[in-house]
């Protein structure tokens, strides 16, 4: 029952976006939710993603969310590490998009 | 086996004390005001040196507060206590470090005060305030030893023991319980069996109950394992605590002085770490700030 | 995250530690120490199987007001109840040493300016106490940041703000009422024990843990404004706590101890007082003390908005 | 000859024995005493009896149910039980007692686990799970009741009942009983001279007992705004920007649950940003929720009928007495029948959250644990055949249906728009859409003719998701419609099935809308748009006039 850790790469859409930051951070690990640290990482246009859940059999969900949030966003060169607290795939994508809005936001104000 | 020191505050003070000498309710000339049956302080002298005694008698209830028995520290308890404390400091205000008496806390507490009353006037601020009056003491030179002789369990062991310059506690086969929860409701926390909790304990003596535990986080200085010897530990520490004042090592001793202790055995070592980070990170924009 | 003027009118309460320690100090100021990117998680909880969190329940860092160095310590009532673990407690007394530290250096720098530029802590209390997957170490903390504060005494003012979720209960509630001053909202609450474990210990006719307004009747800033447990009282926005709070380093280092309810025997004595207060009168609710205080309309207290609450509150008088 | 004749009045004489062996129980006028209520109810209730209990979705005349545990069973057994709700852990005591042996009803709420239990064990036989509108239809039908136990806030000594704030199924209960010669028996808070208003006359009642305590009301359409998500807020978005402004929707019935609580805390931020004042939700068939008093003092509402009240809203709803139906001493007048019969055919919009949907669109609240029944949703939730009068929603909602031009030709109809609100996951990852619906092991676990199922899919006209909207209603076949469905379904097993070059088409089609199709930005879907985010500020927009139960007073 401890922890399980989740790793993930995925190649980059074609048009992608390098991710600038050099870190962003966005959310608390509540119930039902979930914390992302963002970092900047040339790895030839691809997203890696670390998650560490108390929730297991969910590793295609996890698979299918990111990818999903890869590919809308076009995003790239970015290493992303969730701590996760059973949060739901819908809250997971919402929270990676605003994080990913936010840290966009961040780096033009 | 069964020889247990559970319940016996009063019965230690005199084990501890040179006999006869313990006077209760008066630090020298000045008299407690007479509350809180719960808290049995007093002075008296150990192996010639004179000493304050602070303990709890577990077979009184006190009758103005209907929760606090069996050796529960409650509202009136903790602010005699914590006026002991200040009056011990006020009557040696003027003495060399060394001359500082003494104060030993025999702990034997379940908790504090559970109840409605607790809640509307403050049961935080009664045993806050003993707390602070212990750091003061502390930070005035007066050794204190805390003997752990039953239970030491959660909020009142915060209060009466952890703000100790050393802390021993009887070994477990003396039933002494030092715990924040008992392994059950940290299973039912956790959501964790007992069996597993209990086997997860060996190697990581963080959420486990026992004195042995505390030990391994260097949440304790010693284990004592014959109660005739608590006299001559006690006594033993006194005299480091002194040396340790004198040398201008007091940080050695108290909460901060066992967080490197933990250290050294092995149990807190992730405490250490975070605040050597802090202080690095702070170092590189201290500019900014200072 | 949000601009920080947009952010002094969010309310506190729906706030997270992050955006309450950021915004407390002035605009642009804050570093985080220890910051997620370290990612320092607890090494206890992966065994258990619980989440962890990369600042691990409390956001650190130091941020200036006026002049003064501020070191925040800002607890995450979210993560585990905001309980305090190794790593959670070990943040907090790193941020008392830091300001401990950085006292005697601003007392060498500055011989003709230390006044204005003496250090301050700030702590914003989320917390149910010691966290019970790593008991031991977080009760251990506990002792030590009580420590910390006696440390800071006569030299550095430590401030205390309660105004989120959950509160500041169990052993948190020892270290609240030791700063020098605290401030809260109405909203916010603090106590020592649960009001399950009250409800075992006295019966459910006596005490039901399930009435929430006759738990904030207890626990509530409104209680402890009357009680003088809290210094003053303010409106549920970060703007109004980080403005009170700036009002506080305004003053002598006197003035704000003089709003300590604990800490010397004097105090110790007055707190007595009320404790007799208490053994002779058969309090059933908050409402009987506020009426004892001299409160006519005590039954519509918990219901007043803040200025009619304010303009009208009797308060415990001070000896 | 009189053994010989016909007898057409026996219901009436064997009511007037019942009365008559009654009668030294009474005290005075109708009033018996609370020491004697189970006497009584020994003394009027035969074995075999059908017998209501009120039972209602909200009040419980709940010292008339603990008596009934207690009669002599050998006196009284084999009861039929007709009630809208088994709310009550002594609604089934009555059984495991074996003094009851059989139940229609429309929901059962909080006992749902154990009724299913005393299914499995055969201590209850269902009659059949009703709507309300149908069992109370079968009141006065083939269910009537012989004796009736309600409920009222206050009675005088000649049996007039004041039920005020929670008038709810008193009237048809009593209504059915009565007017078939059967006895009707009311547990009031306390006897009164004269009571502030007449809601059931005197002589519709036979005997009024003081409960020794007030009946108890669940607060069951109380939503803290603080435990609303943020995924509930972009739900909530969607359905004002992509629905009630889509289609203009004025007159509506809000489901229970915190995605409509959401709803209603936007109206006055979103909804006002979006320019809707005046144009949509305007008139309501709801209770008395306390997330609509932004709403209201917004002046968006102008029209509230309610099914029952709801705890602390009746000094708010009394001083509001252009939005909401008052009686002449100030209190509101709730009734079920009327306002279910309101929600059936005069509003436009059903909107609801539920458990699981399937993939043919089908959802069900039942598990495979539990009989939860229907209440009123399905009444609400389906589109009223027998409808006639058109509003601009009804007419272009059919205007857009799929099928209607291969049922019924090119003549024009309109279509009530029925609305679920699905989180794809809930908590612990339960999902929110299934290949085959649990309802279907309750079905043969207790032995019930047909799966319970709140909504048919055919009634279906939208699905909203934190995926997306499914206009359900424009598919031209099922296939259509499932594609559809598996369009919003996001990650669930139902969702994994999509395939994106179908979604894409039925995108174009505006068949699904995405929250981007929309136009919502989802970094603004956060708490932040709530009008209010606790109850301490419903009661500050209230003027504190809303007093809100103790369990709700976080302050």
């Amino acid at each position: 029952m401890a922890l399980q850790e989740l790793n993930f790469s995925f190649k980059p859409e074609k048009n992608f976006t390098s991710f600038t930051p050099e870190w962003f951070h966005s959310g608390v690990v509540g119930s039902g939710d979930m914390e992302v640290l963002m970092e900047r990482r040339k790895q030839d246009g691809r997203v890696t993603v670390k998650v560490v859940t108390p929730v297991t059999g969910f590793d295609q969900v996890w698979e299918k969310v990111l990818g999903k949030f890869v590919a809308d966003t076009k995003i790239g060169n970015l290493h992303m590490e969730i701590n996760d607290n059973n949060a739901t795939p819908f809250i997971v994508h919402m929270r990676l998009k605003q994080a990913l809005f936010e840290a966009k936001g961040d780096v033009e104000s | 086996m069964g020889m247990t020191m559970l319940g016996k505050g009063r019965k230690a003070i005199s084990m501890i004390l040179d006999e006869g000498s313990f006077v209760e309710g008066k630090i020298d000339e000045y008299t407690l005001p007479d509350i809180g049956p719960g808290a049995v302080i007093g002075t008296g002298s150990l192996k010639g040196r004179k000493v304050e005694v602070i303990a709890n008698d577990a077979m009184v209830r006190n009758p103005r507060f209907p929760v606090v028995y069996s050796g529960v520290i409650g509202m009136e308890e903790a602010y005699k206590m914590a006026t002991a404390v200040y009056k011990m400091i006020e009557l040696d205000k003027n003495k060399p470090q060394e001359e500082k008496r003494p104060l030993v806390l025999i702990v034997d507490t379940p908790g504090n005060g559970p109840g409605k009353v607790e809640e509307l006037f403050g049961m935080n601020k009664a045993t806050g305030a003993y707390q602070l009056s212990l750091a003061e003491a502390r930070q005035h030179g007066h050794p204190i030893v805390a003997m752990i002789i039953g239970r030491a369990i959660s909020g009142a062991f915060l209060c009466h023991g952890l703000q100790a310059d050393h802390i021993l506690s009887l070994s477990e086969e003396f039933q002494t319980m030092i715990h924040v929860m008992p392994l059950a409701g940290i299973a039912r926390i956790t959501k964790r069996d007992i069996e597993s909790l209990t086997e997860l304990s060996k190697t990581n003596p963080v959420f486990a109950s026992g004195a042995g535990f505390f030990y391994k986080l260097g949440g304790l200085e010693e284990l004592v394992h014959n109660v005739d010897d608590m006299k001559e530990t006690i006594d033993r520490h006194i005299t480091e605590i002194y040396k340790c004042n004198a040398e201008g090592n007091s940080e050695k001793c108290g909460p901060w002085g066992r967080g490197t202790l933990g250290k050294e055995r092995g149990g807190r070592e992730t405490r250490y770490r975070v605040i050597q980070m802090m202080y690095d990170e702070f170092a590189r924009v201290e500019e900014q700030y200072i | 995250m949000r601009k920080w003027e947009e952010m002094q009118e969010r309310s506190f309460y729906e706030s997270t530690a992050r955006e309450r320690a950021v915004n407390l100090v002035d605009k642009g100021t804050f570093t985080e120490l220890l910051a997620p990117i370290d990612k320092m998680t607890s090494p206890h909880l992966p065994i258990l199987g619980e989440a962890v969190s990369f600042d691990d329940g409390v956001v650190t860092g130091v941020g200036k007001i006026g002049k003064r160095p501020v070191f925040v310590i800002s607890q995450e009532g979210r993560f585990i109840g905001g309980a305090v673990g190794e790593v959670h407690g070990a943040k907090m007394v790193a941020a008392f040493r830091l300001a401990r530290q950085s006292y005697e250096k601003i007392k060498e720098k500055y011989p003709n300016d230390f006044e204005s530029r003496v250090p301050a802590v700030v702590i914003s209390f989320e917390t149910g106490g010691v966290r019970l997957h790593e008991a031991n170490a977080g009760l251990l903390a506990h002792a030590e940041v009580m420590e910390q504060i006696q440390h800071c005494r006569g030299k550095i003012p430590v401030i205390g703000l309660v105004g989120s979720k959950v509160g500041c209960f169990g052993g948190m509630g020892f270290v609240v009422v030791a700063t020098d001053m605290v401030i809260m909202s109405d909203r916010g609450r603090i106590g020592l024990t649960g009001p399950e474990v009250i409800e075992e210990a006295m019966g459910k006719k006596e005490f039901d843990a399930s009435d929430k307004s006759l738990i904030y009747r207890i626990t509530g800033g409104k209680h402890k404004y009357i009680m003088r447990d809290a210094a003053y009282l303010v409106r549920d926005s970060i703007g109004a706590f980080h403005k009170q709070v700036g009002e506080a380093l305004k003053m002598s280092y006197d003035e704000i101890q003089s709003h300590r309810c604990i800490g010397s025997l004097k105090l110790v004595e007055e707190q007595l007082e009320l404790v007799k207060i208490a053994a002779e009168n058969n309090f059933k609710d908050a409402t009987d003390v506020w009426a004892y205080f001299g409160n006519k309309k005590s039954d519509q207290i918990q219901d007043q908005f803040y200025d009619e609450f304010i303009r009208e509150a009797k308060r415990r008088p001070r000896r | 000859m009189e053994g010989n004749r016909k007898r057409w009045d026996s219901l009436k004489r064997d009511r007037m024995e019942r009365i008559r062996e009654a009668i030294p129980l009474v005290k005075i006028g109708k009033i018996v005493e609370a020491s004697n209520a189970v006497k009584l109810l020994e003394t009027v209730i035969k074995p075999y009896d059908k017998v209501t209990i009120e039972g209602d979705n909200q009040k419980q005349a709940d010292f008339l149910a603990d008596c009934l545990c207690k009669v002599d069973r050998e006196q009284v057994h084999h009861l039929h039980m007709i009630q809208s709700a088994i709310s009550l852990p002594s609604h089934l005591d009555v059984f495991e007692k074996k003094i009851a042996s059989k139940v229609d009803f429309s929901y059962a709420g909080s006992q749902a686990n154990r009724l299913a239990q005393f299914v499995k064990e055969g201590k209850i036989e269902i009659g059949a799970i009703h709507t309300y509108l149908e069992l109370f239809g079968r009141y006065f039908i083939d269910l009537t009741p012989r004796v009736a136990l309600t409920v009222a806030v206050s009675a005088d000594k000649e049996g007039n009942l004041y039920t005020g704030f929670n008038t709810e199924d008193t009237p048809v209960v009593i209504e059915a009983t009565k007017f078939k010669q059967g006895i009707v028996i009311a547990q009031v808070n306390e006897i009164v001279d004269k009571v502030p208003r007449v809601d059931i006359p005197g002589d519709w009642v036979d005997f009024v007992i003081q409960a020794p305590q007030p009946f108890y009301v669940e607060p069951l359409f109380t939503r803290d705004p603080a435990n609303i998500t943020d995924s509930q807020v972009l739900r909530a978005m969607m359905v004002i920007k992509g629905i009630y402004a889509e289609y203009g929707i004025q007159s509506l019935n809000h489901g229970v649950g915190f995605d409509t609580a959401a709803i209603e805390l936007l109206l006055p931020t979103y909804g006002e940003e979006l320019g809707l004042k005046g144009k949509i939700c305007k008139y309501f068939a709801l209770n008395p929720h306390p997330t609509l008093i932004p709403a209201i003092e917004s002046g968006w509402v102008e029209s509230i009928h309610s099914f029952g009240g709801e705890s602390g809203m009746a000094d708010y709803v009394a001083a509001r007495s252009d939005v909401f139906f008052i009686g002449p001493d100030d209190s509101l007048r709730s009734n079920r029948t009327y306002c279910q019969a309101a929600g059936h055919y005069g509003i436009d919009l059903f909107i609801g959250g539920t458990l699981q949907i399937d993939k043919y669109g089908n959802s069900s609240t039942a598990t495979a644990s539990r009989i939860a029944g229907f209440g009123g949703a399905p009444n609400m939730g389906c589109d009223p055949k027998g409808r006639r009068h058109s509003s601009e929603a009804w007419i272009k909602c059919g205007q857009e249906d799929g099928l209607q031009r291969s049922l019924i030709g090119d003549l024009p109809r309109g279509r009530r728009l029925v609305v679920q609100l699905q989180e794809t996951f809930r908590e612990k990852m339960a999902p929110g859409f299934v290949d085959k619906l649990d309802a279907w092991n309750l079905a043969e676990a207790a032995n019930l003719a047909i799966p319970p199922v709140m909504i048919y899919g055919d009634d279906l006209t939208h699905i909203v998701t934190e995926e997306g909207i499914a206009y359900l209603h424009k598919c031209s076949s099922l296939e259509e419609r499932m594609a559809a469905i598996r369009a919003v379904a996001g990650f669930t097993e139902v969702g994994l099935e999509e395939k994106p070059e179908e979604t894409k088409a039925l995108r174009k089609k505006g068949i699904v809308k995405t929250p981007e199709d929309l136009g919502i930005d989802l970094s603004r879907a956060n708490r932040s748009m709530l009008a209010a985010k606790n109850v301490r500020d419903l009661v500050e927009w209230s003027g504190g006039l809303y007093h809100p139960p103790a369990k709700f007073r976080s302050w």
